[in-house]
């Protein structure tokens, strides 16, 4: 047997380095961080945010080379299991786009905070890299490798103020909810590839179709709710207010956006690829889902005090609104569905980064994160307070203001759809959207119309790394409000798509 | 839809010129605040410029085409194009909505709101004035709903940061409600869109393909679209926003308020709904028929129970729309003429009676109607331009007032497209009735602050008045009459009513060859 | 044999994890449970390969174990965290953030 | 076209001038008046002047216009001189049943909507002619009296603006072309009534009757939309074939007497719009705000009561006399919805007239009650004599009031209050006095005064016409309007001097006055505002005197004219220049064939004539001919033909006996009550006892006085009048301020529980709803990580289970 073995010629699979060059430039920076930060001592540690700033940056580079060169898909790697096209691009330069705001945000936090700057920047990078590994996943299997390496960091970070108590519940919630989420996730991954003889999902998709057994009933459905988590969707949003709130308002930020869109590409290479055939199951209880998200996440956030657990609610709220479309994907709509999706991801991260990143620009002074905190912030800070009208204007969907496209999408998508369950989506959306700005604007009246609330109006002024945070934001939020063609042109996926014989 | 494409600048430089001024603003300190007036004032008279431009260039023969006509890219993805125009209907609002600004901001030379800074005060009525404007020549769908929203924000904050006593919850009020609307405005307006084959969402295309929609269909988008338009007009049911808005507003707010923003309703629905969806137009047109002169008889007994100046004239915008609504709903073009007439009329009018009310506030500090009388005694000029816009208000003849109110009346005799004749007259009797609630209201109002004695607690100098409400900052009180500003600020507007009233060709001429073809269209779309 | 005997074991297993994540209060307990579901599902994963003889659901399970390995690893850690904080490793009393 | 034949000239043709030169008087008085040195005033007296002039230049040419359609146009037309020529040869062969003159009608494009075309402009007839020369007239001597009678006002100017404007307005009104230009000046009175009534609005009562004034006849106004609506739709189709259109005079005339005019679209336009007519004329249920009226300063009310405002109802109905004459039918019934009315209010009016000490308040319940006859007049189809009725009582009535103004100013220190500042003036102001006799005599109808003349034709015709009741009635009214008449004249003139006539300052009276004013809210306190208003410079005043030239030179022409104006159109005498000069003749005329093709210019009103055929058919009871047959085909009709009744002495005798009798019975009574008797046999009764039973008969006046006192007098004047005032005040008048009131109730109701509770307050509950509901889900988030895990797995697997059983 092993003459038989010597006897075959073994042949190297051909691999795409270019392809996966964003991947290996994160995996070299993650190293190298490590390395100097073993070296660096603590008063030069501030260098590690820079560094890790530049990584990113660094692996965007290969990823603008590959959408202007590249041009056709590179499937090529692990026999299309592994892809890279413009969808896989896009998202990847929005999560290292993401990345390094979030770098920029945390930067002053952690410096003050005097905590493991060196560790925390390994651990971002590495969850940053699973979600780039799951812009291209097309396997189950890849797709959950990805989930957990930008997971399991994610978990640390949360609880990263290992002392405060908050940080830790944070934690573990986020971690055990996390880790049963994923249990349940596998169980029906399990099952689907158990009924379906393969963990390749346009296989999958191949042979998921017509009617369904219950077990790949079940398995879809497991499946669903294992992302549904990750998208923190009610009713498996439970762990998100809690985490938001405790853990470092930078990680809240990265979480609420980066790990809640890499859900979300989970969520839409796993629908689309693998289980479009599947729809009447998904397709209700996505519906339901997305009703149940936008309308909770509302409601609570209407009670909210604190400006955090608000947002946590929002961008629950906001998590249906980005489901809606994927209800109706099913109904011949499948196309304007997912350009909905992508385009809200995009734009919704710019928006909501904005809002963190004023939160804590804000927070450095008040050192509180209660609404009232922000009384009469335009008397003091005009910008800040400018600024913060923008984002919040913008997640309430008001143009030209960013969301405002993106959630004309979305409606497009339902109206598109024109089945009558999408009619009652759209207006159930639509009342939710009015609900929304009423919390929005209670944000807005604090910092136009109250005083302020300890007579102290000295005026904050932000860190540099700060100002280039809002700054990013601001711009896309605006830019992308006004011409939205910038990014609509990336979200129609003929790739993605084509794969579906749309 | 004809047009003719000349000047392609004009009508976008018009529009978005005030966000110059914003920008100048934002690198001038808060703290000079006479730079930041200045700015403002410099802004608006240079847009209003380009306004008159726009006059002198606009082809008056051919008003019913859309001239200044640009159709450039945009939103490619969801087919959606920057398309403007300007035609009959749309110019004398656009013109107006330039003018107003304007004489606010010279308003606000020397009348800024209690809650000072004037910096963020200007910006914001500038870009509302972009919203404004743009939504007037906005020919495509989405581009209107951007523009109908950009009006949102900056009118919030007007009211809530610089408003009165119950600011906050009158903006916010103001705010969901206009949000709710237009969420249901925006579905509808998609669903017409993919229900005309989802090609375009230019007003031409939509115009010619919404017609074919069945009816059942076209019913339910526009029940879509009339929620929207109605909660801005505001109808009837819907109206319980605007007095709060109106009354906490401050003055430059209330006059902006109802002399452009309750127009985006009522142009909403002349420009977009009907035209678009005929056969719903039909459908729904009793409806809005009903409501509007259940607004005119419910707006003007709300006015009887007034015991608040600034109240009492909002509720009367309730009425007046109710005259535009009643017009616009016969469908018949000299209805609708008349309404777009009312537009502007009212626009001038109630603009007018909320500055005055504006500067009674800013001299007695107070506006319950018991407190105040004999101004025509201590300030004689301000008492008689008063006298002068309620007779307008009223509907005198020969003041504008008249010519968009009895039209009005006279077109509910006979409505288009086979309309129930018994209902339209029994409206149009109401209606008239409604004329003398409004004579009622409006003389009431006058002879109780106009005439007789001054009250004793408003001699010249007396300090404290007694029986102050909450709302008087206690200052002396100085009764100076009508100051140059004000003026300045009020002339255009005295004028505008005189012309309108004793010549209004000067607008039906623009407006009619416009509004025919428009009904033409809307006859073509009825079986 | 049949391999449903092996998915009925599974989905023993799956229950009691299940079973313990929810009814346990003491956060080591809930870890093993969760131990047990990664491994109900391991089961699952080979029992499938076997069935469709295809490498795939060996590879799964492999990458199962490793990332079950460092999901204990961390949890681990939480809890020890929990531990030095509070003196106590009940779940019911992580709850100073609620509404 | 005929125009060629028919004369006409620059006053006729540019006529439109005469309402926009006070007009724009009116403009400069606002703007410069208070920098003239008569501050502003003159500006108003010129302006009127110049509309006067034109308007008697237009008077002459139109007279030559209608002589020369009356076959008498050989020798050359135009100017004055002609016309001088011309009225006297050719007006009496040119009878009844002469030829059509054409109206000069001139129009320009006002604005256009929805393809109907508004015309601004004139519509020139003898109705037109004959009100702007009454109103230009009358509004000048007005003017001038004015000068010196609120001389020294605090609003010297702004009383003249608004005096110009409101003969403006009127003047508008008169030669509007269409009935929006009908409108338009009807309103802009209404607007100057409510600023001259409450010219003196420091006081509330006045204010309040200015809103009065104003609300009231707005109410009417509902009736003048609606009705024009109703007549413009009814008429347009009609009228724009005929190449007119449903606004224009002229084509509704046409339309309603071309046959093809829907009956009832007629009879509701026509009751519609006589609604219009009740407000403005104060005609009976909306009379009751023309009295509290008298609280403007008394030139508005001569003003008022004369020539503009309260006639403007009654040129209304004559205007568009064929709507009204075909849609009540009026020559066919016995009782129509007009002289109801007209009946009613000559009645009540009157009545009400004998109850009142206020001077001005006779004449003003006067002036309703002659309008009264005037409705009556049209109503019965006597259209000409109710306009000559409209002419005479324009002078009379001014004088009367200007009478009383002049009293007031220089007689009775600024009361009006006959009983308690009046008495025995006749000695110190003859010729207010003179002038006051003379005018109530036109006003009572004595025979040769120009009342005489005019009403005693519309009594005539009433019974002519078939209205038999009506006829009665306006007798009864022929006995009621001398009697008060004679009443007030004795209080004011004869008998001995009371009050301030005695020449003595009572300011208890004032106080009194106030009292009761402000005890009912009649305001009997005309001479508070006077003070306030005039007083200023009359401060130094010693006991009655004749007023000044500026009065009184107005009195004298009134006066004088008060008897002239009637020799115009006396039957006695056989003149009827008035009819020829005024009266369209109903006949058929012809068409031009192109007349679509208006210039826009000239004749936009588009009826352009060809060729008038005279009406010949003989007159005879009810007689073929426009308003009873349709007319015939390519020939229109702008006038019923009207019958008239042929004036005999015999039949004029039962009204002139009643007059008399009215006179004299009143002059007994009121001596009796009023005065004192002396006793002529002073001193005989002491010596010869017969005598003194005699005497004590005669003292007693046979014990007649006592009967009729006691007992006719107050059995007629107090309890009947009085009712009749309680139900005016208690009642009609209450109905109309509770209007307002009532109105108020409802609209506070309404605001409190509906808009306040349901409809704003279901928004706010909705708001609360969703909030309130995140409230109740907040436990959800339990903070416990079991509980979350719980949910999530159960979550997932109800999901699983449900979706399970739907897809297998």
């Amino acid at each position: 047997m092993i003459s038989s073995l010597l006897a075959q010629a073994w042949t190297a699979p051909t691999i795409d380095w270019h392809a996966i060059a964003p991947e290996l430039v994160l995996i070299a920076g993650i190293n190298l961080v490590l390395l100097i930060d073993l070296w660096l001592d603590e008063s030069k540690k501030w260098a590690m945010a820079t560094l890790t700033g530049f990584v990113m940056l660094g692996a965007v580079i290969p990823v603008v080379t590959l959408a202007v060169l590249g041009g056709d898909v590179r499937d090529a790697i692990f026999d299309g299991r592994y892809v890279v096209d413009e969808y896989a691009l896009i998202l990847k330069a929005l999560f290292l786009l993401v990345g390094y705001v979030v770098v920029l945000l945390s930067q002053n936090e952690l410096e003050e905070g005097g905590y493991y700057q060196g560790e925390f920047y390994v651990l971002m990078l590495v969850s940053v890299l699973g979600m780039v590994m799951m812009a291209s996943s097309r396997d189950l299997l890849s797709v959950f490798v990805a989930l957990e390496l930008l997971s399991i960091p994610a978990y640390m970070m949360a609880a990263w103020r290992k002392r405060d108590v908050k940080s830790n519940e944070a934690g573990v919630k986020y971690y055990l909810l996390g880790v049963f989420a994923s249990g349940v996730l596998l169980y029906g991954m399990s099952f689907l590839y158990g009924t379906t003889g393969s963990t390749k999902l346009t296989e999958i998709g191949a042979a998921l179709s017509g009617d369904l057994t219950g077990m790949q009933v079940l398995a879809v459905v497991f499946v669903v709710a294992g992302f549904a988590f990750k998208i923190s969707a009610v009713p498996f949003h439970t762990w998100a207010p809690d985490t938001y709130e405790g853990a470092p308002t930078p990680v809240t930020a990265f979480l609420s956006v980066a790990s809640k869109s890499a859900g979300f590409v989970a969520l839409l290479t796993v629908l689309y690829l693998g289980l479009y055939g599947a729809d009447e199951v998904h397709g209700p209880f996505i519906w339901v889902m997305a009703a149940l998200t936008m309308t909770v996440g509302n409601m609570v956030a209407l009670r909210q005090t604190n400006i955090v657990r608000m947002l946590a609610y929002s961008s629950v709220s906001q998590g249906g609104f980005i489901l809606m479309p994927l209800a109706v994907m099913g109904t011949g709509a499948a196309e304007s569905s997912l350009r909905a999706v992508v385009i809200y991801l995009l734009i919704y991260a710019f928006s909501n980064l904005g809002a963190f990143a004023v939160i804590i620009a804000v927070a450095r002074k008040t050192r509180s994160g209660e609404i009232s905190s922000f009384g009469g912030l335009i008397t003091y800070a005009p910008g800040l307070g400018v600024l913060m009208t923008i984002f919040l204007a913008s997640l309430a969907g008001i143009p030209p203001l960013g969301i405002w496209i993106a959630k004309l999408q979305a409606f497009k998508a339902l109206i598109d759809a024109g089945s009558s369950s999408a009619y009652v989506l759209a207006i159930i959306a639509a009342v939710n959207t009015v609900i929304a700005a009423g919390y929005y604007m209670r944000v807005l009246r604090q910092i136009w119309m109250s005083p302020v609330p300890d007579g102290d109006t000295t005026p904050i002024s932000p860190p540099s790394s700060i100002w280039l945070a809002l700054g990013i934001t601001a711009g896309g939020t605006v830019v992308l409000g006004i011409l939205p063609g910038l990014v609509l042109r990336f979200a129609d996926l003929p790739d993605l798509t084509g794969a579906l014989g749309l | 839809m004809q047009t003719i494409t000349n000047d392609t600048w004009l009508l976008t430089v018009g529009t978005f010129l005030p966000l110059v001024g914003v920008l100048l603003m934002m690198f001038v300190p808060a703290s000079e605040e006479k730079t930041h007036k200045q700015i403002g004032i410099l802004t608006s008279a240079v847009t209003a410029a380009v306004g008159v431009y726009t006059l002198l260039r606009f082809d008056f023969d051919q008003s019913e085409k859309l001239q200044f006509f640009v159709d450039s890219e945009w939103i490619t993805v969801i087919k959606s194009n920057y398309t403007i125009g300007l035609d009959g209907i749309s110019l004398p609002l656009y013109f107006l909505s330039m003018v107003v600004t304007l004489l606010v901001m010279i308003y606000t030379w020397d009348n800024m709101p209690d809650a000072g800074n004037p910096k963020s005060f200007i910006m914001l009525m500038l870009v509302l004035q972009v919203g404004m404007a743009g939504s007037f020549i906005a020919q495509d769908l989405i581009l209107f709903f951007v523009f109908f929203e950009v009006v949102l924000l900056p009118m919030y904050f007007m009211i809530g940061v610089w408003g009165g006593d119950d600011r906050q919850y009158a903006s916010l009020k103001f705010f969901l409600y206009t949000m709710f609307g237009s969420a249901l405005m925006l579905v509808a307006f998609l669903a017409l869109f993919f229900q005309t084959g989802a090609a375009s969402f230019s007003f031409a295309h939509l115009m010619e393909a919404g017609a074919l929609i069945d009816r059942d269909v076209q019913i339910w988008i526009f029940a879509g679209m009339f929620v929207g338009f109605a909660v801005k007009v505001p109808m009837f049911p819907f109206h319980t926003w605007l007095p709060d808005a109106h009354t906490q507003a401050p003055t430059q707010g209330s006059v902006i308020l109802a002399a452009i923003l309750l127009k985006l309703g009522t142009y909403g629905f002349v420009r977009i709904a009907i035209p678009m969806l005929p056969q719903g137009a039909k459908a729904w047109a009793p409806v809005i028929g009903i409501l509007a002169v259940i607004g005119i008889i419910y707006g003007a007994l709300g006015c009887l129970a007034q015991t608040d100046m600034k109240r009492l004239i909002a509720f009367s915008s309730v009425a007046h729309m109710g005259f535009v609504m009643l017009g616009i709903s016969t469908l018949t073009d000299f209805g609708i003429n008349a309404a777009l007439f009312g537009m502007v009329a009212h626009g001038l009018i109630t603009g007018m009676l909320f500055f005055v009310a504006g500067s009674v506030k800013h001299r007695y500090h107070t506006l319950e109607i018991s407190r105040l009388s004999g101004m025509l005694i201590q300030m004689p000029r301000l008492g008689w331009i008063l006298g002068f816009a309620a007779m307008a208000s009223l509907g005198l003849p020969g003041l504008a007032g008249f010519w968009g109110e009895f039209p009005a009346i006279l077109s509910a005799y006979n409505p288009n497209f086979g309309l129930s004749e018994a209902l339209f007259r029994t409206l149009m009797v109401v209606a008239a009735i409604g004329t003398v609630f409004a004579a009622a209201y409006l003389l009431w109002l006058y002879q109780r602050t106009a005439f007789g004695r001054p009250n004793p607690e408003f001699e010249q100098g007396a300090h404290h008045p007694v029986g102050a409400g909450v709302n008087d900052e206690h200052h002396d009180v100085d009764l100076h009459d009508v100051t140059k500003i004000e003026w300045i600020a009020w002339t255009p507007f005295l004028i505008a009513i005189v012309v309108f009233g004793v010549y209004p060709q000067l607008m039906f001429g623009v407006m009619d060859p416009a509004v025919s073809l428009l009904i033409e269209r809307v006859g073509a779309g009825i079986p | 044999m049949y391999a449903v005997n092996f998915l009925i074991l599974a989905a023993v297993l799956f229950s009691i994890g299940v079973f313990g994540v929810i009814a346990r209060r003491n956060a080591v307990m809930v870890l093993m449970s969760i131990e047990l579901i990664l491994n109900s599902v391991n089961l699952n994963l080979i029992a499938f390969a076997m069935m469709n003889n295809s490498p795939e659901g060996h590879v799964f399970a492999l990458y199962v174990i490793a990332v079950a390995a460092a999901e204990v690893g961390v949890g681990l850690a939480m809890v020890l965290m929990i531990y030095r904080n509070r003196r106590s490793i009940a779940l019911d009393e992580l709850s100073v953030m609620k509404g | 076209m005929l125009g060629a034949t028919l004369s006409s000239g620059w006053f006729l043709e540019n006529a439109w001038l005469i309402p926009l030169i006070p007009a724009i008087g009116f403009v400069f008085i606002i703007l410069f008046g208070k920098k003239m040195p008569q501050n502003g005033s003159e500006i108003g007296i010129v302006s009127i002047g110049i509309s006067l002039a034109i308007s008697i230049g237009a008077t002459f040419q139109w007279i030559d216009r209608v002589n020369s359609a009356s076959g008498g146009s050989d020798y050359a037309s135009g100017g004055f001189f002609g016309a001088f020529r011309a009225i006297f040869p050719t007006a009496a062969d040119g009878g009844y049943g002469a030829s059509f003159v054409e109206p000069v009608v001139r129009s320009w494009t006002w604005w256009q909507s929805g393809g109907l075309e508004f015309g601004l402009g004139q519509h020139i007839d003898g109705l037109a002619i004959m009100l702007l020369l009454l109103v230009t007239f009358i509004s000048f001597l007005v003017q001038i009296y004015s000068t010196e009678y609120v001389s020294g006002d605090r609003r010297y100017t702004h009383f003249f603006a608004s005096l110009t404007l409101f003969s403006a307005g009127m003047l508008v009104m008169v030669l509007a072309e269409n009935m929006l230009q009908l409108i338009l000046g009807w309103e802009i009175m209404g607007l100057c009534s409510f600023m001259l009534i409450g010219h003196w609005w420091e006081e509330e009562a006045n204010s309040r009757a200015a809103l009065k004034a104003f609300f009231t006849v707005r109410v009417g106004d509902v009736g003048l939309l609606v009705g024009t609506a109703i007549i413009f739709f009814g008429a347009n189709d009609w009228a724009v074939e005929h190449g007119s259109n449903g606004f224009s005079i002229r084509g509704i005339s046409a339309w309603a007497l071309s046959g093809e005019a829907s009956q009832s679209v007629l009879f509701w336009g026509g009751v519609a719009l006589f609604i219009a007519s009740i407000g403005k004329s104060g005609q009976f249920p909306l009379h009751t705000w023309l009295p509290d009226a008298m609280a403007g300063p008394t030139p508005v009310s001569s003003l008022l009561h004369s020539s503009t405002m309260v006639v403007a109802g009654v040129f209304l109905v004559a205007r568009l006399y064929p709507v009204f004459f075909v849609g009540f039918d009026i020559l066919d019934t016995t009782v129509n919805f007009i002289t109801i009315i007209g009946g009613i209010t000559i009645i009540v009016a009157a009545a009400l007239a004998f109850v009142q000490d206020d001077i001005k308040k006779v004449l003003a319940y006067s002036t309703v009650s002659q309008l009264g006859y005037m409705m009556l007049g049209l109503g019965v189809g006597a259209w000409l004599p109710a306009v000559f009725h409209i002419f005479t009582h324009a002078f009379f009535k001014c004088a009367l009031f200007l009478g009383a103004g002049s009293i007031s100013h220089s007689g009775s220190h600024h009361s009006f209050d006959m009983k308690k500042d009046m008495g025995g003036l006749a000695k110190k102001m003859p010729i207010t006095a003179a002038t006051w006799m003379v005018s109530t005599a036109a006003l009572c109808g004595i025979p040769f005064f120009s009342g005489f003349f005019s009403k005693d034709e519309i009594i005539d015709n009433a019974s002519h016409n078939g209205y038999q009741f009506f006829y009665y009635v306006a007798l009864v009214g022929a006995f009621m309007t001398p009697a008060y008449m004679t009443r007030a004249t004795y209080l004011t003139f004869f008998g001995k001097p009371r009050g301030a006539a005695a020449g003595e300052h009572h300011d208890e009276g004032h106080d009194d006055a106030h009292g009761a004013a402000h005890a009912d809210h009649d305001d009997h306190h005309d001479d508070a505002h006077d003070d306030h208003g005039a007083h200023d410079d009359h401060g130094a005043h010693h006991g009655p005197h004749e007023s000044p030239w500026r009065i009184t030179a107005p009195l004298i022409v009134l006066s004088i004219l008060a008897i002239g104006s009637g020799y115009l159109n006396a039957p006695a005498f056989g003149t009827h220049y008035f009819t020829d000069w005024v009266e369209p003749v109903g006949v058929e005329v012809a068409l031009d064939d192109e007349y679509g093709h208006s210039s826009g210019e000239e004749e936009s009103a588009g009826i352009v004539f060809a060729a008038v055929q005279a009406g010949d058919e003989e007159y005879d009871g009810k007689a073929k001919g426009c308003g009873f047959a349709d007319p015939s085909e390519g020939t229109v009709c702008y006038a019923p033909k009207l019958s008239h009744a042929v004036f005999s002495w015999s039949k004029a005798m039962p009204s002139i006996i009643l007059v008399f009798a009215g006179i004299l019975f009143s002059a007994w009574v009121c001596m009796g009550i009023y005065g004192d008797r002396r006793n002529p046999f002073a001193g005989l009764t002491s010596k010869f006892a017969p005598a003194r039973w005699i005497h004590t008969l005669l003292v007693n006046k046979y014990y007649l006085d006592h009967l009729y006192e006691k007992v006719i007098v107050f059995a007629f004047a107090h309890p009947i009048a009085r009712a009749a005032y309680w139900v005016n005040q208690n009642i009609l008048d209450a109905i109309v301020n509770n209007v307002g009131r009532g109105g108020r109730r409802t609209g506070e109701w309404v605001y409190r529980n509906v808009d306040q509770r349901v409809v704003d307050g279901a928004v706010n509950a909705s708001g609360l709803a969703a909030s309130e509901g995140g409230h109740a889900l907040q436990p959800v988030q339990s903070g416990k990580v079991n509980q979350y895990g719980a949910l999530l797995f159960g979550a997932a697997t109800v999901g699983a289970i449900v979706l399970i059983l739907v897809n297998i």
